[in-house]
């Protein structure tokens, strides 16, 4: 066996050599999911946008400090609470050489929010994200004015989510060609698409250099950059502890000795945006009760998971916002793991011997809402865990008003723009899409409101504050962490870091 | 009788079979005499050992069977102890042999064309060595021995595969193969019982037409006397695993000596003596594990006495004559 | 074999296709609950949409009316658009196949390149050491969960050992223009040696893998009729006639031995298309196998209903094909 | 397709004096000793699944998460009190074993038993009745014949969901055309014998005559063949668990412990390998066990 690998890896370095010229430097990403399609404007997903985001730009962007920074766009102001200038830059072409203009943004802001935009009676899944956008339209040659039907603050804060495309090529290749074909601002050229195997990507060498305020700019580092799709975690990790690929995402916490151990790798970790909680049908009879919620918040030991599932690689929380969040409060009351105190509240409540309840989650989830119910189970809160399938599940707890039947949810809320708008208001107001509890409180409602619209800083951030008050003393859900997203990386990478947002942008990326 | 004139001689051939329950001696020290050009018939019921001995004489006795002890001279050449490629060149160029039923005997999925083809190749020495010409000769050579047999348009019918024939048509393909490298030895291993009465006739008719022709020696192993009388110049009576008579074909039919012998030829309407009727004998062949050192046939012997509970041998019985009886003894000391 | 005979054998599998097109048919139309609801799940879907979906799906259909409708455009080749992908689903299906089928074919050809000598080598050795291990190595062969050996063999080959790789189909310094999407086929059509070496290392542990069971039913199958083609009499005959041992063993013996292992070899090459959907998970291998088990998790109905059709009729035609190598290769066998 | 499919045939037994030949084929089953130690083996198992709570040294759903991926006895780091080391989630996997034996084995028999029941049934009208009856029953088993397993019992699991009754309706579903095949040969043959003649002579029913003249006759290939499909459901259950298509989580199968293991498997290897190996060792011992049960009670593969 020894000799064998000795001739395998002989016969490899010779190869290497022979192909030394003609090497070119080259960035592998193992990368959980393939894209489900090369569309900017037709998916709602995260790992699609990933990919994409490194072949289309978009009028704005997000730095190191997620601070939200002009990127197609030269410079942009609020005209009115309901008016937005982009002045769009100069100079910037299109994979296919053609120059970007105003209209092409126009063009793609039009087709993510026009009903039946994308052809043949088709609307853009993504129109939701533009929020009360009404109506776009190109000023001077390069300023493009977008309108909202009402106060939006957020506006800055979702558009770096939106990528520009061509109007003449999208005319040219229809809905149905951008699939699968790329003809974007961005750093990289879509090369090929093996789907369900990898995303090859080569160099646009015209292109414009990136926004402004973020170094380096220019064009990028690497020749190539590859997203290989490996879905199965440990074999990610093998792949890069073998030096197949350079970054990985979603490195298991379990493995990051493993790869902080190896020599050639590293592991970096950034605040995720996700954050984790357990909902509490608040209509039924048991979670009514704030003392069993109380109970419930009580009986979990938040830190012993995050220290012994998520290998520590988590904040834990006692609101529904991010540490990293604007607005996020620091002060908010902590419920800590008291057992007897469950106990203790539960008899309170009328239950000396305990409950029976069940816990709905995912697949993804299973593990850690197993311990969990554990955790629950000896405080009294006898929980036996079903997953179901997402879809199934969205059905049963979010139901926007509709009558809730189960008692716990264990589930989570992204929050990429790390603005309260996006994740409060879905999770928290009466009857909202995502509010899972069945929690309405109008006073709560009322904040929520006056905060959307809110376009001065403090008062905003104020608003907020008290709001996550009024949710910790409430307590339709039991809040428990936001994890760290974390990468595997290679020691050969540089002047890359992993993106609160999610985002794996190889614009910056060398290697050696 | 010259040694010269002596094709084949087998001398106290032993052939076993090791079985769980023991050894089978399906061939139990049996002597063989065949000369040139004459025809020998072999007759016993079957398990009588006349198909293994001759198996064993082509050294196609296959595991659990070995030969166990004897000698085998073909032609002035000792066969036992020969290597498999000495023993291969003789198969088929010297000896060969033909099957009960040509339908199994002939390979389903190869034409008969490739069947002889094959056989020529392997043995014919005159061919041309290689190339086309050997192909053409190869060709041209089976279609005379088709020919030879009896098949009407054998040119085209080298293509087609065995079982696109008749059951008459197939045992004369299978003999041509058998006679194509002209062997001067064929045991022909019940070449009729497959086959219908009129068929038989031709087939066993053609037999004797190409040993007239060709010279070669034929042992023809069968149950049915009567086609030995027809055919065969000597005949020899097997039964349990040894020769019981052997003799010129008129002599012995005329006058057989052995109680087993008178059994068979009652059993054979044609043959039966006039004014008797026609019996079968009655009882089976022994079991061939562990024999108690006696008369094979006393179990079923009509004739049995108790001093035929005793090591038999062969005895002279009458000139070219041998049978394994004890009365013959006693007949020959009154 | 005449043509009308092919076309009349051809007509009979048409009851056949139909009665599998009612089954996968009558999968999604039993399923509990509003299959649009389902599929579209947490994704943000106007009211257009949804609508556009049912009329896909013919769901303001009467039952029977539906099953034409699903029938007429699965003929054309139409099944319906997979939501996540917002292309038809035909088009995502056939991208997937030349990954899926090179599998499949790589996984039959070791299969039968390893099943083939060690079934005659077993019989003409019988009770043989050798015959005992190939024995043993074929129950073993149908007793291993495929997922948990093809684990253990990655574990093995790619993690520890390092010698082969860990995903994919291939390495990308090797990537080549695709011609037909076979790799093994366009590395050396494209004069890459070096390229078809990884592709080849790629495919090798998820080959053997789901090749496994097939390797141990195809020797047992060769063993057991090269056991019983050696009893017959054209055997014995054939060493009569004095033939080289090779002849006898190749020319007489295996053709006639090989009839069934063909035919069963046509047939298991259909369950290979069932381990596809395991191995491919295991190996991160971009087949249709892997697509599949991923739309059942995203509900994505129309996929994996056209994904069982596909498998089924695939299945029906490699039946077929069996049908057809075991009249082809016995000459006595006459439609 | 297991090895056992290709050779499971029709099989015909002698009637008649069923009795004492079922008795020596017996006898002859428990002469071969490899097959012996495999019934032993099986019988083990599925002692281990009736006392399971007994047997088990804890809780196979306790969760521990400071004995989280916790090794083997016998490496560092491991406690003979979890012999088998721990999953992620601090669980018992030797308890898990123990406790998932139970699935394998009631999915097995409760599928073999649906399926061979069923199977039993229509084959018998099939066989007996012949004309339409047949000829529907036949085109039926055609057309489920035509989809490879997996991908059958898939797709319905994917429109039924997960769950214990689901997952032995999606296997069953298919699996009765086996039992159906050998029994509608069997009775085709049988029901030409004499004594089945004779009893219709005599005006028995058509019920009686398949329960009581036909029946008893086939049983024994249909036993022979249910054993050997029994592993081979199994391993199906536990591909369709891997999938994350079977039993609900936190029950323990061994296909879900496989697949649940799979993310540790750099580090923590006995979280998948010891539930594999139990599959293995079961699948093993019942391909043995009913290959020794068919050397026995099929008089082809007796020389």
């Amino acid at each position: 066996m020894v000799k064998l690998k000795r001739i395998l890896f002989a016969s490899a370095t010779a190869l290497a050599l022979s192909l030394t010229a003609a090497q070119a430097a080259e960035l592998r990403v193992g990368f959980t999911l393939d894209a489900h399609t090369l569309d900017p404007a037709n998916h709602r997903n995260r790992e699609t946008e990933t990919i994409i985001r490194n072949m289309y730009d978009g009028l704005l962007t997000r730095d190191g400090e997620m601070k939200v920074v002009p990127e197609i766009a030269e410079a942009f102001v609020m005209v009115s609470p309901t008016v937005y200038d982009f002045r769009i830059r100069e100079g910037i072409t299109f994979h296919d050489g053609s120059p970007l203009t105003a209209e092409d943004v126009r063009f793609t802001l039009e087709r993510l929010t026009a009903e039946g935009a994308m052809g043949e009676g088709q609307t853009s899944p993504r129109k939701s994200l533009l929020g009360p956008l009404q109506s776009v339209e190109v000023r001077d040659g390069n300023t493009v004015r977008i309108t909202l039907s009402e106060p939006w603050p957020i506006l800055p804060a979702m558009l770096p989510f939106q990528e520009v495309v061509s109007k003449a090529f999208v005319e040219k290749v229809g809905t149905q060609g951008l699939a699968t074909q790329v003809n974007g601002t961005g750093p990289f050229k879509l090369v090929a698409w093996r789907k369900g195997d990898a995303i090859i990507m080569e160099r646009f060498d015209d292109y414009y250099g990136g926004a402004a305020s973020i170094e380096p700019v220019g064009k990028a580092c690497v020749d190539r950059a590859i997203f290989k799709i490996i879905p199965e975690s440990a074999s990610r990790v093998a792949a890069l502890l073998s030096g197949d690929v350079d970054i990985i995402n979603e490195l298991p916490p379990f493995s990051v000795e493993q790869v902080k151990n190896n020599p050639g790798t590293d592991v970096m970790t950034v605040n995720g945006t996700r954050s984790f909680f357990i909902a509490m049908n608040m209509e039924g009879e048991l979670f009514g009760d704030a003392k069993v919620r109380r109970a419930a918040a009580h009986a979990i030991d938040k830190d012993l998971i995050i220290d012994r599932i998520l290998g520590g690689n988590a904040a834990r929380i006692e609101g529904i916002l991010s540490p990293d969040a604007f607005a996020a409060s620091t002060d908010l009351p902590r419920y800590e793991y008291d057992p007897d105190k469950a106990r203790a509240l539960l008899a309170e409540a009328g239950y000396p011997d305990g409950i029976d309840v069940t816990m709905d989650t995912v697949g993804a989830y299973k593990d850690i809402a197993e311990a969990v119910a554990s955790l629950l189970t000896k405080a009294g809160i006898r929980t036996r865990v079903a997953v179901g399938e997402g879809a199934q599940m969205t059905q049963k707890w979010r139901t926007k008003g509709g009558p809730k039947s189960g008692d716990m949810y264990f589930t989570s809320w992204g929050n990429g723009s790390l603005d309260p708008f996006d994740i409060f208001t879905p999770t928290h107001r009466t009857n909202d899409r995502g509010n899972s509890a069945g929690y309405a409180n109008p006073e709560l409602d009322r904040l929520l409101d006056e905060a959307a619209v809110e376009l001065d800083t403090e008062k905003r951030a104020a608003l907020y504050r008290k709001a996550e008050q009024m949710v910790n003393a409430d307590l339709p859900y039991v809040y428990l962490w936001v994890p760290q997203d974390i990468y595997g990386v290679s020691k050969r990478l540089k002047g890359w870091r992993p993106s609160a947002d999610s985002r794996i942008n190889l614009h910056d990326a060398c290697v050696d | 009788m010259s040694q010269n004139d002596i094709l084949l001689e087998v001398e106290d051939l032993r052939t076993v079979f090791d079985t769980s329950e023991g050894a089978v001696r399906a061939v139990d020290g049996v002597d063989v005499t065949v000369r040139r050009g004459e025809c020998l018939g072999v007759v016993g019921e079957s398990g009588s050992g006349k198909s293994v001995t001759f198996s064993s004489v082509m050294g196609l006795v296959r595991a659990p069977g070995r030969i166990a002890g004897g000698r085998i001279r073909f032609d002035g050449r000792d066969l036992i102890g020969l290597g498999p490629r000495d023993m291969r060149a003789i198969r088929g160029r010297d000896i060969s042999m033909t099957m009960q039923d040509a339908l199994t005997a002939l390979n389903p999925a190869l034409t008969v064309g490739e069947q002889l083809a094959e056989m020529l190749n392997a043995h014919d020495e005159d061919l041309p060595a290689r190339g086309g010409a050997r192909r053409r000769a190869i060709r041209e050579k089976s279609v005379e021995m088709l020919r030879l047999v009896g098949i009407p348009s054998p040119d085209s019918r080298l293509g087609q595969y065995p079982h696109e024939f008749s059951g008459g048509m197939r045992q004369r393909i299978m003999i041509a193969i058998a006679l194509a490298p002209g062997p001067k030895l064929l045991i022909a291993d019940e070449p009729t019982t497959a086959l219908d009465v009129t068929i038989q006739a031709q087939v066993l008719e053609l037999i004797s037409d190409i040993r007239a022709r060709l010279g070669m020696s034929v042992v023809l192993i069968t149950h049915d006397l009567g086609v030995v009388a027809e055919h065969c110049d000597r005949v020899m009576v097997m039964y349990a695993g040894q020769v019981v008579e052997e003799g010129a074909t008129v002599d012995v039919i005329a006058n057989p000596r052995h109680p087993y012998t008178r059994g068979l030829l009652a059993s054979i309407p044609r043959l039966s003596m006039r004014g008797q009727p026609i019996r079968p004998i009655e009882g089976q062949v022994p079991n061939l594990v562990g024999l108690p050192p006696q008369c094979r046939f006393y179990s079923r012997c009509p004739e049995r006495m108790d001093s035929c509970l005793q090591t038999v041998a062969m005895r002279p019985a009458g000139p070219g004559r041998r049978a394994r009886c004890i009365a013959i003894a006693e007949e020959a000391v009154a | 074999m005449s043509l009308g005979k092919l076309t009349e054998r051809l007509l009979h599998l048409v009851p056949v296709l139909l009665g599998v097109s009612v089954i996968v048919f009558l999968m999604m139309a039993l399923t509990p609950g509003d299959p649009v609801d389902i599929m579209i799940g947490d994704q943000s879907v106007t009211p257009e949409e949804e609508q556009a979906m049912r009329e896909d799906l013919g769901l303001d259909l009467p039952v029977h009316r539906q099953f034409l409708v699903f029938l007429g455009n699965a003929v054309q080749g139409d099944f319906g658009t997979s939501f996540y992908h917002r292309r038809p689903v035909f088009d995502v299906i056939v991208e997937r196949l030349p990954a899926t089928i090179e599998l499949s074919l790589v996984a039959l050809v070791i299969a039968l390149m390893t099943a083939i000598p060690l079934g005659v080598l077993a019989a003409i050795r019988r009770n043989s050491i050798l015959d005992k291990m190939a024995t043993v190595g074929s129950l073993l062969g149908v007793s291993l969960p495929g997922f948990w050996f093809g684990i253990l063999l990655l574990m093995l080959f790619a993690v520890h050992l390092q010698l082969l790789p860990v995903s994919g189909r291939i390495g990308f310094d090797s990537e080549i223009e695709p011609i037909t999407h076979f790799l093994l086929i366009d590395t050396l059509l494209r004069g890459r040696p070096d390229a078809f070496w990884d592709a080849l290392k790629h495919i090798l542990l998820p080959a053997i893998t789901l090749g496994l069971p097939m390797t141990a039913i195809l020797m047992r199958v060769t063993r057991t009729s090269m056991l019983e083609v050696m009893r017959q009499d054209y055997i014995v005959f054939a060493e009569a006639k004095g033939l080289r041992r090779g002849r006898i063993l190749f020319r007489h013996a295996l053709k006639n031995a090989l009839i069934p292992t063909v035919s069963v070899a046509a047939i298991e090459t259909g369950s290979l298309l069932g381990g596809n959907m395991i191995v491919e998970t295991v190996f991160g291998w971009p087949g249709l196998g892997r697509l599949v088990v991923e739309s059942v998790f995203l509900r994505n109905y129309p996929l994996v209903q056209a994904a069982v059709l596909f498998y089924a009729v695939t299945y029906v035609l490699l039946n077929f094909i069996a049908d057809l190598l075991y009249t082809t290769l016995n000459p006595r066998v006459k439609l | 397709m297991t090895v056992a499919d290709i050779d499971a045939g029709p099989v015909a037994v002698a009637s008649g004096a069923g009795q004492t030949i079922f008795r020596r084929n017996l006898a002859r089953f428990a002469a071969n000793r490899l097959a012996m130690a495999s019934v032993a083996v099986v019988f083990l198992f599925v002692l281990l699944a009736i006392f399971a709570p007994w047997i088990a040294p804890h809780d196979p759903n306790e969760t521990d998460l400071f004995r989280r991926l916790q090794p083997p006895a016998w490496q560092a780091g491991g406690e003979w009190s979890y012999l088998l080391g721990c999953d992620a989630l601090g669980r018992d996997i030797l308890s898990r074993i123990i406790y998932g034996s139970r699935i394998s084995i009631f999915i097995g028999a409760a599928v073999i038993f649906v399926a061979t029941t069923v199977g039993i049934a229509a084959g018998l009208a099939a066989g007996y009745f012949r004309g339409w009856v047949d000829v529907t029953i036949s085109r039926l088993v055609d057309i489920l014949l035509s989809f490879p397993y997996l991908i059958f019992a898939i797709g319905l699991m994917a429109m039924m969901g997960p769950g214990l009754v689901n997952i032995i309706l999606a296997l069953a579903y298919k699996e009765w055309v086996i039992p159906c095949r050998v029994v509608r040969g069997e009775t085709l043959a049988t029901r030409e014998l004499e004594y089945v003649e004779a009893a219709r002579a005599l005006g028995a029913s058509s019920a009686h005559i398949m329960a009581r003249e036909i029946l008893p006759n086939i049983l024994s290939p249909v036993i022979v063949v249910s054993t050997i499909r029994i592993a081979h459901v199994i391993i199906l259950e536990a591909s369709l668990s891997f999938l994350g298509l079977g039993v609900q989580p936190p029950t323990a199968s061994w296909g879900s412990m496989v697949a649940d293991g799979r993310a540790f498997i750099l580090g923590a290897w006995w979280v998948s390998t010891f539930p594999g190996l139990a599959i293995l060792l079961l699948v093993l011992a019942i391909n043995v066990a009913s290959q020794g049960l068919r050397d026995a009670f099929d008089p082809r593969f007796q020389e």
